[in-house]
Parts: structure tokens; C-alpha cells; sequence
């Protein structure tokens, strides 16, 4: 049975601010696509989607949340871009007794130490970054490392598990400065970075503070002498920077839309709408409320419960990925790529920026159960 | 103690290599009302402003009763019982003229910073406001608001507040500007009242104010003192007459 | 080696020179927020949305009209000033007899909605533009590899700084601005346009913010947001320097710049917040700044 | 003269229990308890604004520096929440005095500028430091209890809430009409004279801008408690401006205008998505669609609006009209014009 | 009768809320030198600020050469041949002696006569000297030659002079005496306010005396001996 004879999905997300182009209305508009694909209709009954701007406000986030919950009769949850947002999310939908999939979040505290038994983490987490990047160029030879660390908890966290994986794979660390955000000028940092004589730039930032460092690098000369890898990059980055500046670049990602023939056909219906190429967040977005809408219809019920647990028992197959999600914890489980992006002279069409260099399997990208600090694994 | 309850030594100020108060020496008598005279740009203001701690004096010292207080702040200056008014006028527009009145006698409470007290502690004090605005024929406007007034009856609450704080010494910058006749005799007669027991030292431009009410004259002239005296000398005294108070009747027929 | 503090003296002369990089654009902000408030005694919110919008011109003319950087450097500044006229007459104009404060919320108003326009129309990733091929490659100054359009930047805003400077001090218009910002009044008595100097004041300052926007936009992301954090660094420069002088505004802009790179190489983590320790000293020791006049 | 002070509380009185009275007529608590926090936000905004005639454009950074304070007392040392809040409150009350004595050397433009600069660079140490979270936030405070009462339950929660409120409200209005409150609206109206009556300035402006700061902060503290976690949003410099826009809007110097103000513009916030769709619906313009996208533009918008045409604010607007009227009322002789 | 070069109606003014001129009327031919007399106070440098647009509020009519310019702003005003010369001087500090004295542009209407910069300095020899220095750094009565010559090459045809003989040593008022005859002679309509009266007898054509905002008297110097009695009394402390 379908609570309210509706299947009311909410997705919050920041649709005005710094993570706009890579989730915001194109995330909702793969939604629509993926609601529409199923003919607005799971389980017999009308599928409806609301959505709203959390302008990266935690606050804002929580009460929208709170509110549909409470008065919209909303059956599922998912979380756009924002860690601090989709935190805040997850614990009023735990409280709430609601599903949550965050997609955008890059945090992996969501399904480790702030795991609930209603979050699902989908699409990547930073440990999946670290893991691909810092793998994968650890062992196609970029052995001497050398960070460029945004100075607060996400920048370390990230130079943190890299670190790990490159020292696993026989890399070592050359040294690291850190940068405070939003620093705007990154010459001074790359010019201590380019003193160090490491191979890798290994660059824990994120947004404008990664996109502004390669521009620096590049005008620096500093490309030359080494490969930049940016631990955190969507393809809207490498869009604003152009190919000429980000040529050779590594970068760890879910998906490309340019990866399969299935991938590809659906971008192309995403461009005819968006007039762009959709990121991952936003292939994601289409793949969970799929999965979802899937998972109601195969049991006849929008119960909390009951479809968490269809959804875990389900695996996940389309043109987006081939994975599951993990039991235990919520986490999503599947393949992460290495791409490396063209140059301008290998890139054939607009948008036609990655070549996918490495595949890392989803058991070695995630955290594994082993590790984790979440309180519903039982060890 | 010494008769004189103002005195200054040298006062100097300076603006950027103008010298607006070049070495003064005041000397105001206990009991006196005692008028500063000069052309426009003399120095007054800046004198005043000079002895209330408004400016910071490039060189000098000044004395009050006794005390030097060139290096105290304008509040530990009003504190000792040197009050000042404005040459445009200064009154609290948004409150009562009431509370105009009442705000300078709080002072005296010791309550001031009490942010937790209501106001029912101060209506003590309203009866001693209002015997005070009755001197400047107020009472009538108390409860209005000081923006309200007409500009005559504003200087009015303006001289009723500097009486509130019971002041020694009293520093009035042009009390009467702006008025119409009948208020500034108003005010003169008002200030020759309240003149009584304490010192007031007064800018004025107005002439017959000053002959009227003035003990003691000093005009100022480019900062520097002119001359000094009773009206009768300083009115003849050929520098202020030069300076200051224009060409006189003598003179006038001299021309021709 | 020589060293100082552990770092090769080389590698600081280095980190110096990237520091006066840096320093330009602070005091090309800073003396466009000084010009501004002498005539106007309005502290500009707007202007780190209008060093944006320069920025986005140069990036749009490029876009869209194929125009190439040099052009845009001439042509940018002029579009934004003639935004900014039309600030200056519809809006600000109203607010000169009101508190100083409403100049600040007004300007900041403009600011959300700059910002909030070109966000809407071109997202918040930004947009790529390329270093003129002019000036692509570097320099190898022996100390350091300078990348030649940095070095453009330094040469190009200390021209226009000192340009400015010499135009204010040196010239008969600069003279009577300088009359007006003493005394408005009477340089209209005598029969000069203030209201009008007082637009094209404006349109200038912003003009000024509008040519570093330019400047950044080869090195730094064009995005709707890149003027949002500047500004506010800019005001502690202003707060620092005191809006004393042109001359002021320019040295303190370039000093910051250079105390900023040094803290760069000795604690990073605190480079964008030295700027307001410093403010935090200065105000301290001199509550006007180092070249504010007493009150 | 406006209605007597009798009169004034028993408004008040009524508006409060009207408040209380919202959740049982299906308003939503956590909803209306946010608004409660942003309002006292804003109320204790005013009293610097408003009543001082300092526009502190830093006030972020009390909200955050109590938010972030009481959400470590609560969470890492499971202390009891009233401790947690009175430690939100003192630390910042504690930041406002170092923000106050550095600031108050400067008025006008500058005292907003130098208040900023500050609050940005504590912003700068929020996102550093290790017990914030970082971008993350401080998340899952628990809400303990109160006086024995389980905060857990919303409905508890809201009347502990607007019991706070009320309290934090009289403070203000006794601040407000309190002796201190005479000298602070006379240092606004003419510091000068204030001055050349003995009173030193600077300490009044610092009393107030700590007693500010402090309010600030339990609206932060109480933030934290309501929702459960603290983030940088409540430090960064948009929400000091959003503070300045709602006490704008609402009416700067007036007891009710912030709170108008903070009801507005949250409203604004949740609900712009909205209002949009709805508006769109109505005139089938498409872009209004976009409007939830543009909070900050309309925002912007709003600043400009209410700076050119309504400087005094909704309720000083409407006090003015209020007043016009009561003019008009009295017979029109009986005041001679000067 | 030609156009009045100016012609001032019932003119009221204000300073925020003190009411200063209460309706004078003051009618100037051109070529007329008029000196405006009064106490301390009494309104005759607000009358000629009134005239500049200076004050705040205004009410009542100035025409000058017969065009209303109660609506019009300062700038405008000047542009149709006002030369002011201000009480407190004006002097920039900082501008140098030259820029002070280029500052005011040539007039549209070039009415009058445009002095050139060498015959300004052949008059006032001192700011030849000085040219180069802070306009404040001259002494008070370089500060008044400057405020004059500075209005003299602008080519405005009325000159509103504020107290120019005032703190300046007997040669310079006698220069500036010898200038006032010299500019009357080349036809500027001259308005004059002054304390100096000694200064300003020989020199008028027409005397008004102010009192309180209002003109009490007002007289040709032929009649001045008539007015004795009054002036006396009008004037005298
Ligand atoms: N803050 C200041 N900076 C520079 N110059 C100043 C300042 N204050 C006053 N002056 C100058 O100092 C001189 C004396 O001014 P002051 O106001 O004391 O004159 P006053 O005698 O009171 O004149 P009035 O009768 O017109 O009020 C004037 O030339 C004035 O321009
Ligand atoms: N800015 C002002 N604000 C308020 N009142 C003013 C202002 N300027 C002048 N007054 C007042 O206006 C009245 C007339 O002043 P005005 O300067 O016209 O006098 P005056 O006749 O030129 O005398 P003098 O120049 O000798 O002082 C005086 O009472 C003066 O105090
Ligand atoms: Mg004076
Ligand atoms: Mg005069």
C-alpha cells in the first residue's frame, strides 16, 4: 500500500550557490527524466517530485526536510550536493523514520560514523576519490607526491586517505601546503610545490580553489615538470577551465557520460533539455530514484522499511552503474573510474574531455566494512 | 584658591600648519559671565572645544579650579562640572524635553550602566526636571518632543540641560543665534538668572547681549587674543574696533 | 645560499615579487574605494561585483563579439562605468544627505543582485579564459620563473595607480576634485557641475575595478562569486590604510600584498587572515590607519 | 503620544500567547522556533543598530561562535542544557568584547567595516578549527533536557523556546527603557552632547555592543539546540548581512520590527521555491519558475527597495502611518505651527 | 531702464531650521557697486549664499539678468556671471596657489571681462611669488587676494564679495580698494558685504543696511549724510 496514493519524492539541493552546475536543476532535471521514463508511475500510483533550493544552509536544508516530511507526506529523500546540508538531512530522516539518498555529498561520514539505518550514500564519497586517484596514478608510476591541501577538515581528510593509498602502493609523500579556502592566488603555494620535485600534484581542494591552482599551474609552467591530479573535480571544472589548461590531468569519477553507448544516448537527451552534458551527480540522480521507484514497484508499498531493504537487496544496473548497496551501512557499491583528460587535439566533440585510463572495482574504492566506524556494523 | 576658575596657558591649536588658537591665555573669573568675542574664524569654537576635550590642544595647559586638566577626556571634564553647549544647537531630538533634562541629571544617580532597572527609579527625579523647565517657561512643552520645539525654545531646553548638571562653569557657544528678537532677550535674561553662583563663559555675536549680561570680554582675532576687559574698554579699544566691531560712528563722518 | 629564516633568499625575493602581484590588485581596488568615498562618501559594496562584471566583460566580449583581451581591457572598463553611471544616478544619488550607512546597504543590495544576475544566466563554475598569446611563457629571472603575464600585471596596475595618481594630483580636473571633496559646494559656486563630477567619479572608480577585473580574469576563475571574498580583504586594506590619500591607498594595497606572500611562505594557513591581524595591530596603534587624518 | 506602556505589554502579552498558541493551530514548531531564534537574532541586532546607532555588520560571528559552543558542550562534553547555553552566551559575549574594544575606536562606516573584517577572519578560524567539522558542521547535538523536561519532544522544546524568547524580549525592552537605555538613545541622538555631559561614550557603546553580542548568541545557542546541529553558514558574512536585511525590513529602532523582519525573510527563504512556482502558475511566466534559484537576488532587490523608498521598515512605516493618522485626529488648531 | 543685473524679491531663507532672511528685496543695475551693511548676525553673507543657492530652503525670487534662478542649482546660478567670493575665503589646501586660482572655469556667459593669469599676477604680485605653495600656506591676506583674483578670470560680470577688507593690513585693503575701483570702471556689478565701513563708503554707489534677515534702510551715497542719524544707530554697538 502507497501512503497518502502518492509516491512523493523530495530532492534538496544547492541550486543557486557554489554547486549549482554540478547538481542543481540539472539534477532535477534528470529526475524528472527518470520519473517520466517510468510513466509518473510506481506501484500504480502517481509519482510527484518537490523540490527546493538549500542555498549550502544546513539550516535550511533540515527545516525543508523536516517540513515535507511532517506535512507533505514525503516518501523519499535525496540529498544533492552539500556534506554539512545532507548531514543535517540524514538526521531528520532517520528521526522521521524516511529514506535518504544522498548523491552529492562527498563526505563519508554519512555512512560511517554518521551512518542512519534510512541513508543511502550513492553515488561517491572522498574516500572513493582518494582511493582512485591515489591508487590508480600510484601504480601507472606517479610515485612521488606532493599535496596542495585546502586548511580545513575536508582538504585534510582527503589528503589524509590519499596519502594512505599512495603509501600503500609504494608512493611516497614529498610534502605538502597547506592553502586557506577561498585563496584566490595560488602562485605562491605552486611555487613551493614546484621546489619540492615530486612527480604528482596531488590537489585536496575543491571548486574555485582547484580550479584557480590549475590555472596558476599552468601559467606557471608548472605542468611541464608535473602532472597535476585533482582529488576532487567534476566535469564542469575541466568545462570552465578549458582542455588547454587541464590537458593530462587525472581525476577519479563515478561515471562519464561519454563511457558506454547507454551513457551516451541518455546524455544526449539530458543535453536536448540542459544544453550541457550532464556530471555524474546528475546521471546519479536519475539512477537512485530509478532504483527507488524500482524497489516500490516490485513490493506494492512506499514503506520505509520494506523498500530500504528492497533496495539493498537489489542490485543496481543501468547506464549509470552496476553495483549495490551495502547492508550494513548504506554505502553504495560500485566500479569508480581514473580518467585522464584529452587534449585539445584527441577531443573530437565539445564535451569530449576524459579518457577513462583505470577502472578501480567498488569493493577497493569504498570503505571497507573492516574499517568502518559506522555503530550498525556489527563486528 | 585662586580667583580665577578657568585659566589657560598658551593654548595652541594647530590644523595642518593652520593655526587656529595661537597661544592663549584665558583667564575666567569665579562668578563672572565672561564673553568670547571675534570675527568669524577667530578661534572660538575651537577654544571651546579646546577646554571641553572635543580637540586635543597642540600645546598649552588649562586649568580648572585649581586642577590641570589638559589631559583628561571630555567626559572627565563635564564630570568635574565643565558643561558645554553647541553653537548649533544640541538637544536629543527623539526624546522629551523631559528626558532631555533627565538624561543630565541620571548622571548624578550612579545608575547609568544599570541596563536590568527600569525607569520608575528616575521619575524621581522628574520633579527637580520640572522645576528646571520651569525656569526656561518649558514646563508646559514637557512631555513633547524635543524635535517639536520651535528653534528659540530649543536653546532654551539646551541651557535647561547644561543647568541640570549644576555645572561650575558653564560654556555657551552662541546662545542666542538664530533667534528672533523676542526670544533673544528671552534667553539673555535667562542666562543672566542661571548665571547666578556659578561662572559662564559665552560666545556671542549679538552686541547688546553682550553689553547687557558681560562681566569681562576677551576678543579673539586670527586665534590670538586682541584685547581684554570690561564692554566700556573693549568697545573703544581701537584693534577690536579695527578687527571686530566695524567702523563706528566717529569714524563714519571721518570717511568724508 | 644566503638564507633568511630557513628560505633561500632567492625563493623570498620570489614570493615577494608575487606578493606585489597580488598587492597590485588590492591597491587598484583600494584606490577605486578611495576615489570613491572622497567624493561620494560612500564605501562601494559594489565594487567587488563590478570588478567581477569587468571580468565577465572581458570574458563576454571575447565570447560573443570575438573580441580579443586587448580590447576588452580598453572596452570593459567603460561598459562598467557606464553601469556605473547609472547606479550613481538612479540610486545612490538619493542617499547623500542620509547616514553614511545607507550608502553601504544600498551598494550591498546592488551587489546581491549583480552577483545574483550573472550567477542565474552563467552558473558558479566559471568560465574559461585563456592568458593572451602575447603574453604566454615565462620569464626565468634567475631567482624565479616569472610567468610574463604576471609581470604584465604588475607593470600594467602600477601604470594605471600611478596614472591615477598624477591624474588627481598633478591636473586641473584632478584639482578640482580634489576641491570638491574639501568643499563641494563652493567648487559648485563656481559654477563646475559637482553632481555631474560626482557620477563620473563613480563611473571611474568602478572603471578602475573593472580594469583589475580584466586583469584577473587570465589568472583567477570568472565566476560570479570571484569578487565576493576580495572585497572584503579590500576593506581591511581600506580600514588599515585610512582613506587617507590616493598615494596611501596605493602603498597599502601593494604592502598588504607583499605581507600577504611572506605569510604565504612562513604560515600559509593564516595568509588570508594576516591581513586582519595586521588591521587588528593598526588600529590599535593608530585607530585613523596609517594614512587617515585624525578626525 | 503613543499608547500608554500598560497598554504597549498587554500587546505584548497578547502577541506571545498568541505565539504559544501557533503549534496548536497546526503551525509547524520546529519552523516557527527557528524563526524564534532568527528573530531574537535580529532583535538583538537592533539593540545595537537601533538603539546605538552602530551597524555592526559582524554579527555572524556571535550567532556562530554560541552556536558552535553550545553544540561542543552538548555533544562532546555532555553537559546539561542549560550550562550548554549559558556557555554559548558567555563565549559570545566574550568574542563581543574583543570585537568591541577594537571596534568601537571608529564610528559610522568604518565601526561596519572593521566589525566585518573581524568576523570574517573568526569565520576563517571556524572553518580551521577541528571541533567545528569544518564544512561538514557540527551535526547531531542532542537536545537533553530541561528543568527535567525532554527536549527531545518538539512541543516541549517550543515553549522552552519561546519561554527563552520572552525572557531575552524583557531583557531587551528593559535595556531599552532602563536608565542605561536613556544614555544609549542619547548617544545616538547627539553623541556629542552626551559627552559634554560627563558620559563616557565608549563604555556605554561597549556595554551595549557585549549585551548585543550576548543575545546574538543565545539566539545562536538556541539555534543549535532547535535543529540539532551548527554550521558555517551561521558564521559567513551573508548572515550578518541577512540579520541587517530583516532588522532593515522590519524597521530599525522599533521593539517589533525585527521580529516582522526575521519572519519575513525566512519565510523568504523557505518559501521563495514556492512562491515562485505559484507565481508562475498565475502569469505564465515561465522564469518565475527560476525565482528559488535566486534567493539572493531577491534579496538584493529587497535591500535596495527598502533603503530607497522604506528606510524605516514595515512596522516603522507602519507607526509613522499610525502616528499621521492620530495627527490628523487631534483638531488641526490646536498645535500652532512654529 | 535696462534689466536689473540682479533683482531679488522677497526672499526668505533658511539654515535647517532657523528662518535667517525674512523677505528681502534687492534690486542691483549693472555697473552698480552696493555694499551691504549690518551687525554681526544680521544675514548679509546668508543673503549672498541665498543668492549662490547655498542656503537650505529658499523661497521668494532672484533674477538675474532677468532669468529666475530659485529653481535652478548652484552651478547654474554661477554659469549665468556670478563670481563668489566667500566669507571664510575658500581657500583648497589641497591645491597650490595656481590650481586654486585656475580652478573655477571660464564662464559660459562671458559677460564680463576675462582677466588673463598675467594680469591677475601683475595685480597680486604676492601669488605670483607663491604660486607653487599649498593654498593654505599663504598668510590670511595672500588667502584674500587669492579668493579674489580667483573669480576675476572666469569672465563673470557679478561679483559677490563677503567681507574681503576683513584681517587684512591697511596697504592691502587700500590695493583692494584701488581694485574695486578699477573692476567698477571696466563695468562689474559689484556686491559688496562689509564690516569696514571705511573701506566701503568711498566705494559704493548704493548702501542697504540688514537687520534680523529684513533690509531696514536702504539708500544711494549721495543720500548717505540724510542717513547719518540712522546709520548711526542702525550700526553702532
Ligand atoms: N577641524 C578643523 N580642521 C581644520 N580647520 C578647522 C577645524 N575646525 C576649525 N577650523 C578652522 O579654525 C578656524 C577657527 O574656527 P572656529 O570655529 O573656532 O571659529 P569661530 O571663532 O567659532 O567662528 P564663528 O563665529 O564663525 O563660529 C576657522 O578658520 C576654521 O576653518
Ligand atoms: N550654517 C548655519 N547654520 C545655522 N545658522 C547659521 C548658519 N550660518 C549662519 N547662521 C546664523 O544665521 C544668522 C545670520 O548669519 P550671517 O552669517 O548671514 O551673518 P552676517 O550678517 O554675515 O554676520 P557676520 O558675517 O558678521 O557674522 C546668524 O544668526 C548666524 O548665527
Ligand atoms: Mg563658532
Ligand atoms: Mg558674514
Amino acid at each position: 500500500q502507497i501512503s497518502g496514493d502518492v509516491i512523493k519524492i523530495g530532492f534538496l539541493t544547492d541550486m543557486s550557490s557554489v554547486y549549482a552546475d554540478i547538481d542543481g536543476a540539472g539534477g532535477v532535471e534528470a529526475i524528472k527524466m527518470a520519473i517520466a521514463d517510468l510513466k509518473g508511475v510506481a506501484a500504480g500510483k502517481k509519482v510527484e517530485l518537490i523540490f527546493a533550493d538549500h542555498q549550502n544552509k544546513a539550516d535550511v536544508a533540515s527545516a525543508k526536510a523536516r517540513e515535507w516530511i511532517d506535512t507533505q507526506g514525503l516518501d523519499l529523500l535525496i540529498g544533492g550536493t552539500n556534506s554539512g546540508a545532507n548531514l543535517a538531512m540524514a538526521t531528520v530522516a532517520a528521526e522521521k523514520k524516511k529514506p535518504f539518498i544522498s548523491i552529492g555529498a562527498g563526505s563519508s561520514a554519512l555512512t560511517n560514523a554518521n551512518c542512519t539505518p534510512y541513508t543511502i550514500h550513492y553515488a561517491y564519497d572522498t574516500v572513493a576519490l582518494a582511493n582512485g586517484t591515489g591508487g590508480a596514478v600510484t601504480k601507472a608510476g606517479g610515485k612521488n607526491w606532493y599535496f596542495l591541501t585546502a586548511d580545513y577538515a575536508f582538504g585534510q581528510a582527503l589528503q589524509a586517505d590519499t596519502t594512505a593509498v599512495v603509501q600503500k602502493n609504494g608512493g611516497t609523500v614529498k610534502g605538502s601546503v597547506k592553502h586557506p579556502l577561498n585563496a584566490s592566488d595560488f602562485s605562491s603555494f605552486l611555487l613551493q610545490a614546484q621546489g619540492s620535485g615530486a612527480q604528482i600534484l596531488g590537489l585536496a581542494n575543491a571548486g574555485g580553489d582547484t580550479i584557480n591552482a590549475i590555472k596558476a599551474a599552468g601559467e606557471f609552467g608548472i605542468t611541464k615538470s608535473m602532472k597535476l591530479a585533482g582529488l576532487l573535480m567534476f566535469i564542469n571544472d575541466v568545462h570552465s577551465l578549458g582542455l588547454k589548461t587541464t590537458e593530462g590531468m587525472y581525476l577519479t569519477d563515478s561515471w562519464y557520460w561519454n563511457q558506454s553507448p547507454e551513457a551516451r544516448a541518455w546524455s544526449r537527451r539530458f543535453f536536448e533539455k540542459m544544453k550541457r552534458m550532464p556530471s555524474s551527480l546528475q546521471a546519479a540522480d536519475y539512477s537512485a530514484v530509478t532504483h527507488y521507484l524500482k524497489a516500490v514497484e516490485a513490493i506494492k508499498t512506499d514503506d520505509a522499511d520494506k523498500v530500504m531493504a528492497q533496495m539493498k537487496a537489489t542490485p543496481i544496473n543501468d547506464f549509470y552503474t552496476k553495483g549495490t548497496i551495502r547492508k550494513e551501512d548504506g554505502r553504495g557499491i560500485h566500479d569508480m573510474f581514473l580518467m585522464q583528460v584529452k587534449s585539445v587535439k584527441e577531443s573530437t566533440e565539445p564535451w569530449d574531455y576524459y579518457k577513462v585510463v583505470a577502472k578501480i572495482p567498488g569493493e577497493e574504492a569504498f570503505t571497507k566494512l573492516a574499517d568502518s566506524k559506522c555503530p550498525l556494523v556489527k563486528k | 584658591m585662586s580667583d580665577f576658575i578657568l585659566e589657560t596657558q598658551d593654548l595652541t591649536k594647530e590644523f595642518k600648519g593652520f593655526t587656529a588658537v595661537d597661544a592663549v591665555n584665558l583667564r575666567v573669573q569665579r562668578g563672572h559671565i565672561h564673553a568670547l568675542l571675534g570675527p568669524n574664524g577667530a578661534g572660538k569654537t575651537t577654544c571651546f572645544n579646546l577646554l571641553t576635550k572635543f580637540l586635543t590642544p597642540t600645546r598649552g595647559r588649562i586649568v580648572f579650579a585649581g586642577h590641570d586638566i589638559t589631559r583628561e577626556t571630555s567626559a572627565q571634564i563635564a564630570r568635574r562640572g565643565v558643561i558645554r553647549s553647541f553653537q548649533i544647537s544640541a538637544v536629543f531630538p527623539h526624546l522629551t524635553v523631559l528626558e532631555n533634562v533627565r538624561i543630565g541629571l541620571q548622571r548624578f544617580t550612579g545608575t547609568s550602566f544599570h541596563f536590568w532597572r527600569g525607569l520608575t527609579g528616575l521619575k524621581t527625579l522628574d520633579a527637580k526636571v520640572l522645576a528646571l523647565l520651569e525656569l526656561v517657561d518649558l514646563r508646559d512643552m514637557a512631555h513633547l518632543k524635543a524635535a517639536d520645539l520651535p528653534y528659540g525654545r530649543k536653546r532654551a531646553l539646551e541651557i535647561a540641560t547644561t543647568m541640570a548638571m549644576e555645572p561650575q562653569l558653564m560654556l555657551l557657544d552662541e546662545p542666542t543665534q538664530g533667534m528672533g528678537h523676542e526670544d533673544v532677550d528671552r534667553v539673555t535674561a535667562l542666562i543672566k538668572r542661571v548665571a547666578e553662583g556659578r561662572t559662564v563663559l559665552m560666545v556671542e555675536h549679538n552686541m547688546k547681549v553682550v553689553a547687557s549680561i558681560a562681566d569681562r570680554i576677551t576678543v579673539l582675532a586670527r586665534g590670538a587674543v586682541l584685547a581684554e576687559g570690561d564692554y566700556a574698554t573693549v568697545s573703544k579699544h581701537p584693534a577690536v574696533l579695527e578687527a571686530y566691531m566695524g567702523t563706528e560712528a566717529t569714524e563714519l563722518q571721518g570717511a568724508h | 645560499m644566503t638564507e633568511l629564516f630557513g628560505i633561500p633568499l632567492p625563493a623570498l625575493l620570489g614570493q615577494l615579487l608575487l606578493g606585489l602581484v597580488n598587492g597590485s590588485f588590492y591597491a587598484m581596488l583600494s584606490l577605486g574605494l578611495a576615489v570613491i568615498f572622497g567624493m561620494l562618501n560612500i564605501i562601494n559594496f559594489a565594487h567587488g561585483a563590478l570588478y567581477m562584471m569587468g571580468a565577465f566583460f572581458a570574458w563576454m566580449g571575447l565570447e560573443y563579439l570575438g573580441l580579443n583581451y586587448w580590447v576588452m581591457l580598453g572596452l570593459a572598463p567603460i561598459a562598467v562605468g557606464l553601469v556605473g553611471i547609472v547606479i550613481e544616478r538612479t540610486m545612490l544619488q538619493w542617499l547623500y544627505k542620509l547616514d553614511h550607512l545607507y550608502g553601504l546597504l544600498l551598494t550591498f543590495g546592488i551587489t546581491l543582485v549583480i552577483e545574483g544576475v550573472f550567477r542565474s544566466f552563467y552558473g558558479v563554475s566559471g568560465q574559461p579564459y585563456q592568458v593572451p598569446e602575447q603574453l604566454t611563457g615565462a620569464t626565468n629571472l634567475g631567482f624565479m620563473i616569472l610567468p610574463n603575464y604576471r609581470a604584465w600585471v604588475v607593470v600594467a596596475s602600477l601604470i594605471v595607480c600611478f596614472a591615477v595618481w598624477a591624474l588627481i594630483e598633478k591636473t586641473s580636473l584632478g584639482a578640482k576634485l580634489r576641491a570638491g571633496t574639501e568643499n563641494p559646494k563652493l567648487v559648485q559656486a563656481f559654477g563646475i557641475n559637482v553632481p555631474r563630477m560626482v557620477t563620473l567619479t563613480y563611473a571611474g572608480g568602478v572603471a578602475l575595478a573593472a580594469f583589475a577585473g580584466v586583469l584577473a580574469a587570465p589568472i583567477l576563475q570568472v565566476s560570479a562569486l570571484m569578487g565576493s571574498n576580495l572585497i572584503i580583504v579590500v576593506f581591511a586594506v581600506v580600514v588599515i590604510g585610512g582613506m587617507g590619500s590616493i598615494l596611501g591607498s596605493i602603498l597599502t594595497g601593494l604592502g598588504l600584498g607583499i605581507v600577504e606572500g611572506l605569510t604565504k611562505v612562513f604560515y600559509p594557513e593564516a595568509s588570508n587572515t594576516v591581513v586582519f591581524v595586521v588591521m587588528a595591530i593598526v588600529l590599535l596603534v593608530r585607530p585613523a590607519g596609517l594614512f587617515g587624518k585624525e578626525k | 503620544m503613543p499608547s500608554s506602556p500598560r497598554a504597549t505589554l498587554l500587546g505584548y502579552a497578547a502577541l506571545f500567547i498568541g505565539i504559544g498558541l501557533l503549534p496548536l493551530l497546526g503551525a509547524y514548531p520546529v519552523f516557527v522556533m527557528k524563526v524564534l531564534c532568527y528573530a531574537l537574532f535580529a532583535c538583538a541586532f537592533n539593540l545595537l543598530v537601533g538603539f546605538t546607532g552602530l551597524l555592526s555588520f559582524g554579527h555572524a560571528a556571535f550567532l556562530g561562535t554560541a552556536g558552535y559552543v553550545t553544540g561542543h558542550a552538548l555533544k562532546v562534553w555532555a553537559l546539561p542544557t542549560p550550562v550548554g547555553l549559558l556557555l554559548g552566551m558567555g563565549a559570545a559575549a566574550a568574542v563581543g568584547l574583543v570585537f568591541g574594544l577594537l571596534a568601537i575606536r571608529r564610528s559610522g562606516i568604518y565601526f561596519s567595516m572593521i566589525t566585518l573584517a573581524l568576523a570574517q577572519m573568526l569565520y576563517f578560524f571556524f572553518l580551521q578549527a577541528p571541533f567545528t567539522g569544518g564544512e561538514d558542521g557540527l551535526q547531531s547535538v542532542p537536545r537533553g533536557s530541561f528543568l527535567g523536561l525532554n527536549l527531545e519532544n518538539d512541543l516541549t522544546l517550543f515553549y522552552v523556546v519561546l519561554g527563552l524568547f520572552v525572557a531575552a524580549f524583557w531583557l531587551i525592552y528593559r535595556i531599552v527603557h532602563s536608565p542605561f537605555g536613556q544614555v544609549l538613545t542619547s548617544i545616538r541622538e547627539n553623541e556629542a552632547r552626551a559627552t559634554s555631559l560627563g558620559y563616557d561614550t565608549a563604555h556605554f557603546k561597549l556595554l551595549a555592543f557585549v549585551l548585543s553580542a550576548a543575545l546574538a548568541g543565545l539566539a545562536g545557542s538556541t539555534k543549535t539546540l532547535v535543529l540539532g546541529f551548527a554550521t558555517l553558514t551561521d558564521a559567513i558574512w551573508t548572515t550578518s548581512g541577512l540579520v541587517i536585511l530583516m532588522t532593515l525590513v522590519g524597521g530599525m529602532g522599533t521593539l517589533l520590527g525585527p521580529m516582522v523582519g526575521a519572519l519575513v525573510i525566512i519565510a523568504l527563504e523557505n518559501k521563495i521555491g514556492d512562491f515562485g512556482t505559484a507565481l508562475a502558475d498565475l502569469t505564465d511566466v515561465a522564469w518565475f519558475n527560476g525565482l528559488g534559484e535566486s534567493v539572493s537576488l531577491v534579496t538584493g532587490l529587497i535591500f535596495i527597495v527598502c533603503v530607497l523608498a522604506f528606510r524605516r521598515g514595515l512596522v516603522g512605516e507602519a507607526m509613522a502611518l499610525w502616528e499621521k493618522l492620530q495627527a490628523r485626529g487631534r483638531s488641526p488648531g490646536s498645535q500652532a505651527s512654529a | 531702464m535696462a534689466t536689473p543685473a540682479l533683482d531679488i524679491t522677497n526672499l526668505h531663507a533658511w539654515y535647517g531650521e532657523s528662518h535667517i532672511l525674512h523677505g528681502i528685496n534687492l534690486r542691483v543695475q549693472p555697473g552698480q557697486v552696493v555694499t551691504l551693511l549690518g551687525r554681526n548676525g544680521a544675514g548679509r553673507t546668508t543673503t549672498l549664499r541665498a543668492i549662490m543657492g547655498l542656503t537650505g530652503a529658499r523661497k521668494g525670487s532672484i533674477k538675474v539678468h532677468g532669468e529666475e534662478t530659485i529653481g535652478l542649482s548652484t552651478h547654474r546660478i554661477a554659469q549665468l556671471g556670478i563670481g563668489y567670493c566667500p566669507e571664510e575665503r575658500g581657500i583648497f589646501a589641497s591645491l597650490t596657489t595656481e590650481e586654486n586660482l585656475r580652478l573655477p572655469p571660464l564662464l559660459k556667459s562671458r559677460r564680463g571681462k576675462v582677466m588673463s593669469e598675467s594680469e591677475i599676477y601683475a595685480m597680486f604680485p604676492n601669488l605670483a611669488e607663491r604660486r607653487a605653495s599649498p593654498g593654505t600656506r599663504l598668510s590670511g591676506g595672500e588667502q584674500q587676494m587669492l579668493a579674489v583674483a580667483r573669480i576675476l578670470r572666469t569672465g563673470a560680470d557679478i561679483l559677490l564679495l563677503d567681507e574681503i577688507s576683513e584681517g587684512l593690513a591697511p596697504v592691502i585693503v587700500q590695493a583692494l580698494a584701488r581694485m574695486i575701483r578699477e573692476l567698477k570702471k571696466q563695468g562689474f556689478t559689484i556686491i559688496m558685504v562689509e564690516q569696514n565701513f571705511r573701506f566701503a563708503a568711498p566705494l559704493a554707489d548704493h548702501f542697504i543696511v540688514i537687520e534680523h534677515g529684513e533690509v531696514v534702510l536702504s539708500f544711494p551715497a549721495a543720500d548717505l549724510p540724510a542717513h547719518q542719524a540712522q546709520m548711526d544707530e542702525l550700526l553702532s554697538v
